[in-house]
């Protein structure tokens, strides 16, 4: 076992790893915003919207992220010459590069677990809570904001810090286009130095602890609200 | 600010409503003046709970007047002709004068007590925060439940929780209070510590609606008891003569059954 | 490449056109996904039973066994088995006096894909045996069934019902999964979309249908885990 | 028998896979005919990039035969044969028939190259300071990003450059650009086929019927069908 | 085929059984012959259970001998210092040959009635499956469910479920039938349906140990009661003793606050 590159290396190391959080941190906040919506669309009236966002978690939820990943990057990328002024726009500094694309293909990807499992814990809320919001005199937008869409977060709370970590594992996944994160740097570093194991090794270590983080934080989220069992 | 003294606080005309082919409600009315205390009962089915729930519109009713706090609401026939209020806005106004006591009690577990009893001033009516929680802790103190004012509702036992579901619905100062059996979801110990609170607001002189299986009570405190049978009011009338000396066969049979 | 080819001739499923390649692709996603599934199961039967027998060196290593492959990114799980794996394999064996044997690329990837699968199955297997009511169990053992015939009899057909769904969910990721084998070079049907689109590069056309291709491997598993289910829980009052 | 290590990804004109999904390119011609001159029954075994290395010394193949430039970190962990053919660094870029790779024509611009090729050594030896350096896992991925514009350049080996630029992606995008200066320090050393450490006999064996390819023409002859200059 | 006559069903002598710290039986002895019905009486947590539950091994007593059917079951002292059956084969043997009816009954929801009833029969005994299923229908048609037989146990009632129960018990053709509180599980209702079955066999002159609740059934059933209290026999003889003249303070307060 070799780990004296780790000293060289460790510049390529740190901006993979921080890399690494942003992605998860930005896919994960976005990709929540959006499963709200979603979730909302597929328990609600409108049968379009309700269509609209069954398609949509089916098809996300249906194929590899890697696949997805590929189409926007380079599929959509394919395209990008045909957009007249796209070159000389402000938008051509984010499109050139993959973190934008690795960006949106997790947040998007996220979005549709995460909205699966809001769509359930929204139909959990028992239906006497949502009466009681509605006998006080709330609107339906009221009675969302302030009683169901809570209560639902809390209920899929549990849940949530397994697809965090899921999501975390997922990000390796951006280095096939061509951004440099913790995954990426260790295959750089792979490829220079020849070594097989050691850097997967240093990976793997950085997201076992990033997971102990992760369910630490959830635990305190959790404990916000006490809960007799 | 409300319409009070002679006008009465709600007039209830022939309410008619049917789940599928099931007719539940057929023509129900009832009229209530300012510190009645009205007592329904029946038998299970007879359309107790659906008759309470159309009154604040939980249930639309498919038929029926309804004139609530000095307010006519207006009904409108649906693209699927089903009946609707014409009004969203009024229901959502009405309902916010009237409080609604569930069987269940329905607090919102992801709130403390004292915030599930501000919620509804402060969100709906917008009445200005530091004032509602002062009024709440005096309903909560009124209940006998002050000192459990921060804890959550899964912390409390079923008698408080129903109390403090009960100073929810108070602290929007509604004109009526309707009860669906407050009481039926307790243990009979817990029973008395809600009936009492129950009682001390009928000695108030609050205008209350209740659906209830406590023949005593209701025999108690009620200004007025309906019977009713069957989706109609086979009996109305002050409890003397429900329970004394009912004219309709059917009610002096469950009347007599629920006092042994 | 001629630019007036047309995305039917592109598609085709003959040469020159790259559908073929594509399902070929598809069914070595299948197969892979499948025999991954397999091995899933088997360790995962190991790793549950093992986790519940209480022995305490074995609960240790099990442990050990499904917190890391759970928290490690199954990329580099699998880049790290297919490369670790084979090696460690050849080693041992010629350790034991062996010659070293040759591990092709189906059998590694089954085998790594079915290594990361059989950490998720032991906690899903786990959680369904437990779930069975210990009475059940008893009246077994009250009527001198052996521990073996016990586990055929009751706790396997017990434990299926309540297994099933996440058994969906783990089919469902086996094969999402199985496209991550295209990193070591394995051709399934993401790494085929690939080829097929760095050749004619039609990029988006090829991913696009390997996504299609994909999205209906999903869709009709999931009606057969809902028949399946449906099935196993005939003996369950449906809950209204 | 000699089990070939190919990549699986798509390097053509050097190797690549036809609609067929049989191995095709001027690397296989070269093994078949390298066969041919040893006798001997030849397998391919398609390997990722990353795993050709550990593939070998795990016994998995027995030559790399998959265009790896001679370098002094590789022979730390494997031999290699004579070169097959020499890495020729070249950079094609947008059609606008002005620019070239002279470092003022190169300045600030952004340079796609797989990851740890010899032309990523040669850039960080030559431009570094005048351009930024974007890295693929493999050359294909660059060829894309070159066709949408996200790079100015890609900086890799002639072949795989000329055939993309002859694609009609290719085509209408870009040009080439010209070949670097040559620089033996990096690039000298060629492209040779990858042995395990002290596997003499076959190294030899292949130096052999390399040279004998070359000598009889052979060589000269299928290299027509791919290339308009001498790789070697 | 087995030994019957003279000999008896079941000696069980001294029986001792802890859990952790807690003595749970403290020397408990039972002697059953062939068609004995011994009832097994006393308070919550005197040890009933665990005392039934020794008899089949599903608890493994601390000390104590036992003779099953004609065998003598030997003991071994483990590595833990736990007592614990010397040939596990035995042990499944002699549990083939005792049925065991649970308080929760314990159907195999997977498994249709007929298949409940005929899976130890086939699987254990290895008897012939046809033959099995003859038998098992017997069985049904005498607890009157043979409508039943092709049922999931989930769609049945709690008192079929029982009756279920007891002809998957007798299907082994046990020669010790084993009840732990067979009827607490069920409403009033069901518990007569359940009773009648148990009668019945009692009458056949079936070899029954029964934990009960129910001291009417125990006194008109039983040829011997057994009082437990805190681990220990307080009192044991036939029911006109132990409920009409007992001999133990003790079993004379429990006996008569059955009776109330
Ligand atoms: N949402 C609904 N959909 C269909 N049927 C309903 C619905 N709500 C109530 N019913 C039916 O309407 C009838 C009257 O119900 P309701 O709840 O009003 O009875 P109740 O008098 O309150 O009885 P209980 O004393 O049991 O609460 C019942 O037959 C009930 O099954
Ligand atoms: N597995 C166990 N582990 C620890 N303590 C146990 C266990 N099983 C029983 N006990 C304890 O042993 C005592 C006797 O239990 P047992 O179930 O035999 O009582 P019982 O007479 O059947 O009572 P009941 O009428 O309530 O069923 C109780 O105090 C109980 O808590
Ligand atoms: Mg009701
Ligand atoms: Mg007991």
């Amino acid at each position: 076992m070799d780990f004296s590159w780790i000293i060289p290396y460790r510049e390529l190391l740190l901006q993979g790893a921080l890399l690494t959080c942003m992605l998860l941190l930005i896919s994960v906040v976005l990709g929540f915003a959006i499963a709200i919506g979603l979730a909302i669309a597929q328990v609600g009236k409108n049968p379009v919207l309700k269509m609209a966002a069954k398609g949509y978690c089916t098809f996300f939820r249906g194929t590899p992220l890697l696949i997805q990943l590929w189409l926007i990057y380079y599929g959509l990328g394919s395209y990008l010459p045909f957009i007249p002024g796209l070159r000389s726009s402000f938008l051509w500094p984010i499109m050139r590069e993959g973190l934008f694309f690795a960006a949106v293909a997790l947040t998007l990807n996220f979005a549709a677990y995460q909205g699966e499992i809001l769509r359930g814990t929204l139909l959990a809320v028992p239906r006497g809570e949502l009466e009681a919001a509605k006998a006080a005199g709330m609107r339906p937008g009221m009675v969302l904001r302030r009683i169901w869409l809570p209560r639902a977060i809390r209920i899929g709370l549990p849940t949530f810090a397994g697809e965090v970590i899921l999501q975390l594992k997922a990000t390796p996944i951006v280095f096939s286009v061509t951004v440099m994160d913790l995954y990426g740097a260790a295959y750089k570093i792979r490829q220079d130095t020849l070594l097989v194991y050691e850097p997967l090794i240093v990976v793997a270590a950085f997201y076992v602890a990033l997971t102990f983080v992760i369910t630490q934080v959830f635990q305190r989220f959790e404990n916000a609200v006490p809960t007799r069992r | 600010m409300r319409q009070e003294a002679a006008q009465p606080a709600l007039v209830v005309r022939d309410v008619h409503k049917s789940f599928g082919a099931l007719k539940v409600l057929k023509g129900i009315s009832l009229d209530a003046s300012k510190g009645d205390v009205i007592s329904i009962i029946g038998s299970s089915g007879s359309g107790k709970s659906t008759f309470l729930r159309c009154i604040n519109f939980l249930e639309i009713p498919d038929q029926g007047s309804f004139h609530i706090n000095g307010e006519d609401v207006e009904f409108r026939t649906g693209r699927d002709g089903k009946s609707y209020p014409s009004n969203a806005r009024q229901v959502e106004r009405l309902r916010s004068g009237l409080g609604m006591v569930f069987q269940s009690f329905n607090l919102w577990p992801h709130m403390t007590i004292l915030q599930n009893i501000i919620e509804a001033p402060v969100h709906v009516l917008k009445v200005d925060r530091k004032a509602a929680i002062e009024k709440a802790e005096a309903l909560l103190a009124k209940v006998g439940l002050y000192e459990k004012r921060d804890s959550y509702p899964a912390f409390l036992s079923g008698g408080q929780q129903q109390r403090a579901s009960i100073a929810r619905a108070l602290c929007v100062d509604p004109a009526v209070m309707l009860f669906d059996e407050p009481t039926s979801a307790l243990d009979p110990e817990l029973v008395g510590e809600v009936l009492k609170v129950i009682r001390g607001l009928a000695e108030e002189g609050r205008t209350m609606v209740m659906v209830t299986h406590e023949m005593k009570f209701a025999r108690d405190v009620s200004t007025r008891v309906m019977f009713l049978h069957q989706g109609q009011v086979e009996e109305v009338g002050p409890p003397s003569q429900v329970f004394g000396a009912p004219t309709s066969a059917r009610c002096r049979e469950f009347t007599a059954a629920g006092s042994h | 490449m001629n630019s007036s080819t047309s995305i039917f001739q592109l598609l085709a499923v003959s040469p020159p056109g790259w559908g073929g390649v594509l399902l070929t692709g598809a069914l070595a996603t299948l197969f892979i996904s499948f025999g991954a599934y397999l091995v899933g199961m088997a360790l995962g039967l190991f790793g549950a039973l093992g986790k519940l027998s209480g022995v305490p060196p074995v609960r240790f290593a099990l442990n050990f066994y499904t917190t890391v492959v759970r928290a490690v990114p199954e990329l580099v799980l699998i880049v790290a088995l297919y490369y670790a794996g084979t090696d460690g394999l050849n080693r041992a064996l010629s350790w034991a006096g062996i010659g070293p044997i040759e591990v092709n690329g189906l059998v590694a990837a089954i085998a790594v894909l079915g290594f990361v699968q059989g950490a998720y199955m032991t906690e899903v297997l786990r959680g369904a045996i437990l779930s069975i009511p210990a009475g059940q169990l008893e009246a077994a053992k009250a009527f001198g069934m052996r521990p073996t015939l016990r586990f055929r009899r009751i706790i396997l057909p017990s434990l299926i019902p309540n297994a099933l769904p996440g058994f969906a969910n783990l089919w469902l990721s086996v094969i999402k999964d199985s496209a991550l084998i295209a990193v070591v070079g394995y051709q399934e049907l993401a790494l085929a979309a690939r080829v097929a689109a760095s050749n004619t590069k039609q990029y988006m056309l090829f991913f696009l249908a390997a996504a299609m291709l994909y999205l209906a491997i999903t869709i009709i598993s999931n009606l057969l885990f809902s028949a399946l289910e449906a099935h196993f829980r005939r003996g369950q009052r449906p809950i209204h | 028998e000699i089990r070939f290590g190919i990549v699986n990804e798509a390097y053509p004109p050097y190797t690549t896979k036809d609609a067929s999904g049989k191995s095709v390119g001027w690397e296989i011609d070269l093994m078949d005919a390298v066969c041919e001159q040893l006798k001997e029954k030849c397998t391919i075994v398609d390997v990722a990039w990353d795993g050709l290395i550990p593939a070998l010394e795990s016994n998995k193949i027995d030559v790399i035969w998959s265009s790896m430039s001679i370098t002094d970190e590789r022979k730390k962990r494997i031999d290699f044969t004579d070169k097959y053919y020499s890495s020729m660094a070249s950079m094609a870029g947008p059609r606008d028939g002005v620019l070239g790779v002279d470092p003022e024509h190169l300045k600030d611009k952004t340079v796609g190259i797989a990851v740890s090729t010899t032309q990523s050594a040669y850039f960080k030896k030559h431009f570094a300071d005048i351009a930024t350096e974007k890295s693929y896992a493999t050359v294909d991925e660059s060829f894309q990003d070159l066709a949408s514009g996200r790079v100015d350049y890609v900086f890799a080996d002639t072949g795989p450059l000329k055939e993309f630029l002859k694609t009609d992606l290719g085509k209408d995008c870009c040009e080439f650009k010209g070949t670097v200066p040559p620089d033996d320090a990096v690039l000298g050393a060629g492209v040779g086929g990858g042995v395990r450490k002290g596997d003499n006999e076959l190294r030899e064996k292949l130096n052999g019927a390399i040279k004998a390819i070359r000598a009889n023409g052979k060589y000269a002859e299928f290299n027509k069908k791919y290339f308009d200059y001498d790789p070697y």
